[in-house]
């Protein structure tokens, strides 16, 4: 029909939810035009470089920096000593410790910021911390986790002994952290006691980083005249940056702006607040001129937000068919020298307790035990919710070693185990509310698109002639979109998230939110939202975000917050606008508001077509004819909290072929089928999945961040850490089923992160199932050819 | 330490700039030129962010020192559109979605515009190993390789109708 | 990740380069590619008071015949060694090798000379030219004089080359009829040195070896000759259990250091498994 | 970053003369390429500095040397030496026991056990060249020990090693060492396995 026809060009003209429309922030990009944290320059800006320890656990006896100073272009030299008159020698961290901002007369990791020089030139700068003299008397340092709490280990952190809990309970060790516990323990261990079968391994999440491709820096500006503070910064959350500035500095918030532009890729490694970022603002405050401080790379990987480090120990008890009855988790935390662990106040092992995946398990414990050792603070997300990586780990590995023991097949044993769809809203015995799921359709056309009964048939053939191949399935549930107020904050703020839309006079739109995009797209996904609701073409939507003077107040973008949180509360800000706007077309059009209906992009009068108002039309007349008693113009704000988390759910497959000979390993197939609710726009979704599956292939195949036997770090340059190329890169294929969300306004869960989550299962699975016909139940990432081939020769098969 | 001039070609237009010898032509490119499209992100010569077209060769600018520039002709992305038109890598790196957080897409498009000078036809294969110099964090390479494909397609359909009107 | 300062030469000419470097002793070092040194000195390890940069010397680069030798400048790019008709015709396995080297941006300022000169047990270049026989030619003060391959590493960085001398040229035989030549090399991902590699030039008459050369890179304190290997193939009808044992001896020959990469005895597996893989793609494709 | 060196290196004199000059200290230092003593606090502590030339490079340690102990019967010395870099960004110390032992009349050896350990900026990119490193050094060392000697002696052996020791390097020449640094930088390229022993 005519009217469908014309209708459907008007819906596509907005470009809006379901359009894999072109990315408004593209043109900039593609052009050099865009502004990352290093393009900043400044009247009269200067330059900080940092003086780091070369000692993972040392005292300073003393700094000298007389030949610093006398080099020609330096203006300061800053120490612990310089901050201690303004008490911001030491700040708080996200994990409810405290952190030196410059060494306080003790080093805790090697690189730790001991001094800041600021010189009128970056070369300048450079050459000062060259000249900057350091004596250190070294101690004896621990690097590993399980020596932390040794009746006789030396005390990694003396300004807190005495101190019998840092935040999160009891310590039980001066290097202890804390002991955090879900679930039932007396009932998991009888059912333990009691179980047909029970299954145990050892199993490391290593440490690594998520190392982005631009390092963190700032810009502190601050105006002595007008009494500001500008700060542009690489950071995921400028809103909460603001507020822990403003409780270090004791300006103002409204004396604050922090500014982040554009940012050159984050994966949790921007959510902290640096050392180095707070020195160069109050070297700025003092000396009353711009100060950049630009990490390098090595710095990067060495200093600022390293992820995991969780030591674990899975087991889980099962009868004889594979059902699980019990699970237990214990997990030995290596948080660094400082616990800097980003985490809501009320979970100091973030959401770890999602550990029970996509099963229904009756009975679960887990416990973890945080430690401090001579490594570098942090503990951050890398693209992932807090610790969720850790707990997905953990439990598709488990399954994995239970079918292994139990000889049942590998999607079998998981399909033995499901939430079934009319369990949902599911409640586990580790306390979440999971709202929604689908997971067996999902493992079924995974499996048939890849034909894995014709993969495990080949796979018994090829082992008959000594020929190595791998099947690794992961059929994982995420936790995102932190979260209710209810259960989380960070320093007291509840991580809602906020939209605020202003609709022009001549129909065009601003929104301006509380997230943070660091490559995301929210440019363009929060336009076509709003294009949706409000009949507004999403290319006239100008979205906004990353300045904390413009922006309403949000937690930002980390831990997949931006579509559950941040595009709810878009949706929820564009529905308070059109109910305003309904009342304005009822007013032009003499109607009653129940007469009319929403049309795309216009109200018209129920069963009178041609009796319509379009948005652009209502937009003009907010400004010029509203009704009796309201107000002109047209907008709205909206602070979202959500009712739950999201849970995103996927199945992956991923076949590899290794080399005997020399333990190379070669990623045949990946296939990715993820569930993230509604889609908005499938080309971003597209390659969100294979971004994460390449930072998923790349802590599963080589990265690391090593260090020796005395904590010197050991490869912590791009020479060194593991960032594939596009050689190694596999090909991804990719798929989906839709589950909305029941709570969420859009049905929408969140994508960026559960190929990163349920990616690094998958390809350990896959290698270890290559072993397993040779009695391998696991082995640790990263799996690089010479651990492969270890392993081979020491079990007689690398010929 | 005493600077010295160095002057070269950069975009089409030529430039005088005054520096030590240890600078180091991002740098200079970036902080004096104020061409901030190519960035720094290894300082060691392995991401290829700071890509540049030297003399008719795609190099890592991390990893020369301006003064090497003395007479060349350097190319940055600023200089890859002309009289206002995108190229069509631009283009195509925009319509199959070959950037997130853009932070490479500088390094990337200078060096697939020189790739695409050497081998104007390029298979899967040689776009991954011609493009091997280049790290991405966000793409995983993957749409990347298709806007290059792209761009290659493009760029020899327009030759051809070049050729046909010739 | 700032260098350092120092004073800048960029001469014209081999003998200016010569004359500079006598002048300033170890206060100066010699600029190529810059691919290994400019890190070293954004990290302050390398501190020179002088960089004698020999980019501007255009006789160094280049690739010609010259009475039936292939010459090839010092300064000739890795990149331009692939691209070369030249060699691809009368010597594939070199533009094979390059091939492998860092990657493309870097092989464009990666030199074969810098390569060859650094006398690095990681590099390439050394095991090639052992296995092509090259000869090099030094050019110091006192006049100029030429060093084959084999001799010319002494130890772990420590070569023929005197101080005061520059590698100006590298001359070898071209392939000969009825010759084979293969490099294969185990790294963990593009722009890696080497974890293990193997070059083999092998000459056939039917299914008989007349002559072999081996060479082994990263296996050692230099490039090692796997001599012993190439004993067991010469004269020999070429079978899969001859080249096991050739492979054998060449794991004998090897003394790798335990770094990063992998620990001595997965090393030497490695350097015997990539001369398995050398020998038999050497042999058919001299079979042609 | 720890390395474990055992030694042996000949020496042609007198078991007695060897181990009288191995208890001069001073001596002894001086016989370690670039070292010397700057100042002799008491009887076994002595304060002194070693300046270790890697190419273009110059990595220069001041520290304290401790003499843990002298045993005449054994004809053994203990040496602790440690110190930091002048830049402050690396430390290094290291454990030695000489001694010497007697192989015939006028010919015995030098024994050398030494464990070195190397913290800071050089275990972090130089640390597997750490051995050959202190290799060159202690071989360096030996042959400056073996003739200081023999020049004690007397004849014309004893000139020709006065001759060998004044024209030994007074630094040790380890122009070929920056390469052991630049290449273990770049060869540890995604080499994964922690090197912690």
């Amino acid at each position: 029909m005519a009217a469908t026809a014309e209708s459907l060009e008007r819906k596509d003209k907005l470009e809006g939810i379901g359009c894999a429309r072109k990315r408004k922030e593209d043109p900039r990009f593609i052009q050099g035009k865009g502004t990352y944290i290093d393009d900043i320059k400044l009247p009269g800006m200067v330059y900080g470089a940092l003086v780091r320890s070369p000692h993972a656990h040392a005292r300073i006896k003393s700094i000298n920096k007389e030949k610093a100073l006398a080099l020609p272009g330096v203006i300061t030299v800053l120490t612990a000593d310089d901050l201690k008159p303004l008490s911001l020698h030491w700040m708080p961290t996200l994990g409810s410790d405290v952190q030196a901002v410059l060494a306080d007369e003790k080093v805790g990791f090697q690189m730790q910021e001991v001094a800041m020089v600021i010189a009128e030139e970056r070369y300048i700068a450079a050459d000062g911390v060259e000249l900057v003299e350091v004596e250190y008397e070294e101690l004896p340092a621990i690097v590993d986790p399980h020596k932390s709490m040794d009746a006789d280990a030396p005390i990694i952190r003396e300004d807190l002994v005495g101190k019998d809990e840092v935040g999160h309970g009891k310590r039980l060790h001066d290097n202890h952290i804390f002991t955090w516990e879900a679930g039932d323990k007396d009932s998991t261990d009888a059912v333990f006691d009691s179980a047909e079968v029970t299954v145990k391994e050892e199993i490391l999440n290593p440490r690594v980083h998520p190392c982005p491709l631009e390092t963190c820096g700032c810009v502190g500006s601050f105006d002595k005249v007008k009494g500001q503070l500008t700060v542009y910064m690489t950071s995921q959350n400028p809103h909460l940056v603001r507020t822990v500035l403003a409780m270090l500095s004791g300006l103002p918030e409204s004396k604050i702006r922090v500014v982040t532009n554009d940012i050159g890729g984050g994966f949790g490694n921007k959510v902290p607040v640096y050392p180095g970022y707070v020195v160069a603002i109050v070297a700025s405050i003092v000396l009353g001129r711009p100060v950049k401080w630009i990490e390098s790379r090595i710095e990067n990987i060495s200093t600022t937000g390293f992820a995991r480090d969780y030591h674990g120990i899975g087991e889980l008890a099962a009868d004889k068919n594979g059902r699980i009855k019990a699970l237990r988790f214990n997990v030995l935390a290596d948080h660094g020298a400082f616990n800097s662990h980003v985490s809501a106040t009320k979970w100091p092992a973030g959401l770890f307790s999602i550990c029970t995946g996509s099963y229904d398990i009756p009975t679960a414990h887990v416990r973890v035990d945080a430690v401090y050792t001579n490594k570098a603070p942090g503990g951050v997300a890398y693209r992932c919710s807090l610790r969720v990586t850790e707990a997905v780990y953990l439990i598709e590995r488990m399954i994995d070693i239970l079918a292994q023991k139990l000889d049942i097949d590998k999607a079998e044993i998981r399909r033995r185990n499901f939430v079934q769809p009319d369990q949902f809203p599911y409640n586990t015995s580790l306390g979440w509310t999971v709202d929604s799921g689908n997971y067996e359709p999902a493992l079924d056309k995974v499996l048939k698109a890849v034909d894995y009964e014709g993969l495990r048939k080949e796979q018994a053939e090829k082992r008959a002639n000594g020929e190595l191949m791998g099947i690794g399935i992961s059929t994982f549930t995420e936790i995102v979109g932190a979260g209710p107020t209810k259960a989380c904050d960070i320093l007291g703020i509840g991580l809602f998230d906020s939209c605020e839309i202003r609709v022009n006079p001549t129909g065009s739109a601003i929104a301006r939110m509380g997230t943070q995009t660091q490559g995301q797209g929210h440019e363009t996904t929060y336009a076509q939202i709003i294009a949706t609701e409000l009949g507004i073409p999403s290319e006239q939507v100008q979205v906004e975000e990353g300045d904390t003077d413009k922006a309403p107040y949000g937690a930002g973008t980390w831990g997949s917050r931006s579509t559950p949180v941040g595009a709810a509360a878009v949706a929820k800000a564009a529905r308070k606008i059109r109910d305003k706007a309904r009342k304005i077309a009822a007013h032009l059009l003499e109607v009653s508001e129940d007469d009319l209906e929403w049309d795309i992009d216009q109200f018209k009068v129920k069963g009178v077509p041609d009796q319509a108002r379009t948005m652009k039309e209502i937009a003009m007349a907010a400004y010029s004819n509203v009704p009796d008693g309201m107000e002109n113009g047209l907008e709205a704000v909206d602070y979202y909290d959500p009712p739950n988390f999201t849970f995103p759910f996927g199945a992956y497959v991923c076949v590899v072929d290794i080399d005997p000979k020399t333990g190379e390993i070669k990623v045949r197939r990946f296939y990715a089928l993820d569930d993230c609710g509604t889609r908005i726009n499938d080309m971003i979704i597209d390659g969100q999945v294979h971004g994460g599956l390449t930072e998923a292939f790349a802590v599963a195949m080589g990265q690391l961040v090593d260090f020796d036997e005395d904590g010197n770090l050991l490869g912590n340059s791009l020479m060194d850490y593991f960032l594939p190329t596009t050689v190694e890169t596999p090909h991804w294929e990719t798929d989906y089923t839709v589950t909305p969300s029941p709570h969420h306004p859009l049905g929408a869960k969140g994508v960026a992160e559960s190929p990163h989550v349920g990616g690094i299962p998958c390809f350990s699975n896959a290698v270890i199932d290559a072993l397993s016909h040779l009695g391998v139940t696991h082995v640790d990432m990263p799996h690089t050819a010479h651990r492969i081939w270890k392993k081979l020769h020491e079990l007689g098969a690398s010929k | 330490m005493a600077k010295t001039q160095v002057s070269f070609n950069l975009n089409g237009a030529p430039v005088d700039v005054l520096v030590e010898p240890r600078e180091l032509l991002i740098h200079v490119l970036r902080e004096q030129l104020d061409q901030t499209g190519s960035h720094i992100g290894c300082e060691t010569s392995h991401c290829g962010a700071c890509t540049v077209d030297f003399n008719g060769e795609s190099v890592k600018s991390c990893t020369l020192f301006a003064v090497q520039a003395q007479g060349a002709e350097v190319m940055t992305v600023e200089g890859l559109a002309s009289n206002g038109e995108l190229h069509p890598l631009q283009q195509a790196f925009m319509d199959e979605h070959g950037l997130q957080c853009g932070y490479c897409t500088p390094g990337m498009l200078m060096r697939s515009y020189r790739f695409l000078l050497e081998n104007s036809d390029p298979s899967e294969i040689e776009i991954r190993e011609g493009m091997s110099g280049n790290l991405c964090r966000c793409t995983g390479y993957q749409n990347i390789i298709k806007s290059i494909q792209k761009a290659a397609t493009v760029i020899n359909e327009a030759g051809r109708d070049e050729a046909k009107t010739a | 990740m700032i260098p350092p300062s120092f004073q800048y030469h960029a001469p014209g000419s081999v003998d200016d380069a010569v004359a500079l470097l006598s002048q300033y002793g170890d206060e100066a070092k010699l600029l190529a590619g810059g691919h290994s040194l400019l890190p070293m000195m954004k990290l302050r390890f390398a501190e020179p008071e002088h960089l004698v940069d020999i980019n501007n010397i255009e006789s160094l680069k280049g690739i010609r015949e010259d009475n039936g030798d292939i010459v090839i400048g010092a300064m000739t790019s890795e990149n331009a060694l692939i691209n070369s008709a030249l060699l691809q015709e009368k010597c594939p396995l070199l533009p094979e090798a390059a091939r492998l080297i860092a990657d493309p941006q870097v092989r464009n300022r990666g030199t074969i000379g810098g390569d060859i000169a650094h006398g690095d047990p990681a590099n390439d270049h050394p095991a090639i030219m052992m296995a092509l026989d090259a000869t090099f030619t030094l050019v110091g003060p006192s006049g100029s004089r030429q060093v084959a391959a084999t001799d010319f590493y002494l130890g772990t960085f420590y070569t023929a080359l005197e101080a005061d001398e520059i590698l100006t040229e590298i001359g070898f035989a071209p392939q000969s009829p009825n010759t084979g030549a293969s490099y294969h090399k185990l790294k963990r991902k593009t722009g890696d040195f080497a974890t293990a590699a193997a070059a083999a030039v092998v000459e056939m008459s039917g299914e008989t070896c007349k002559t072999a050369r081996i060479a082994l890179t990263n296996l050692g304190p230099t490039a090692l000759r796997a001599s012993d290997a190439e004993a067991v193939l010469a004269g020999q009808v070429i079978t899969d259990d001859l080249i096991d044992q050739a492979a054998q001896k060449a794991m004998e020959t090897c003394d790798p250091a335990e770094d990063l990469r992998g620990d001595a005895e997965y090393k030497t597996h490695m350097g015997g498994e990539m001369t398995r893989r050398a020998i038999r793609t050497a042999v058919k494709r001299a079979k042609g | 970053m720890k390395v474990t060196l055992d030694k042996t290196y000949p020496v042609s004199a007198s078991a007695n003369a060897a181990w009288e000059f191995l208890q001069d200290i001073k001596s002894v230092a001086s016989c370690m390429p670039g070292a010397e003593i700057t100042e002799q606090s008491d009887g076994t502590h002595f304060k002194g500095m070693i300046k270790v030339k890697i190419g273009p490079a110059v990595a220069a340690f001041k520290g304290d040397i401790e003499v843990k102990s002298i045993d005449a019967n054994k004809r053994e010395l203990i040496l602790l030496g440690k110190g930091s870099d002048t830049k402050g960004s690396s430390s290094a110390s290291m454990l030695l026991t000489a001694s010497i032992r007697e192989v015939a009349n006028h010919q015995c050896e030098l024994v050398g056990h030494s464990e070195v350990t190397v913290n800071g900026k050089m275990a972090s990119f130089g640390g597997r060249m750490m051995d050959s490193i202190s290799e060159r050094i202690l071989a360096q060392f030996a042959d400056n020990f073996a003739n200081n000697v023999i020049a004690r002696g007397e004849g014309s052996v004893a000139d020709a090693a006065a001759a060998r020791v004044a024209e030994a390097p007074k630094e040790l020449n380890g122009l070929a060492i920056v390469w052991h640094f630049i290449t273990d930088f770049f060869n540890k390229l995604f080499s994964r396995e922690s090197k912690q022993s």
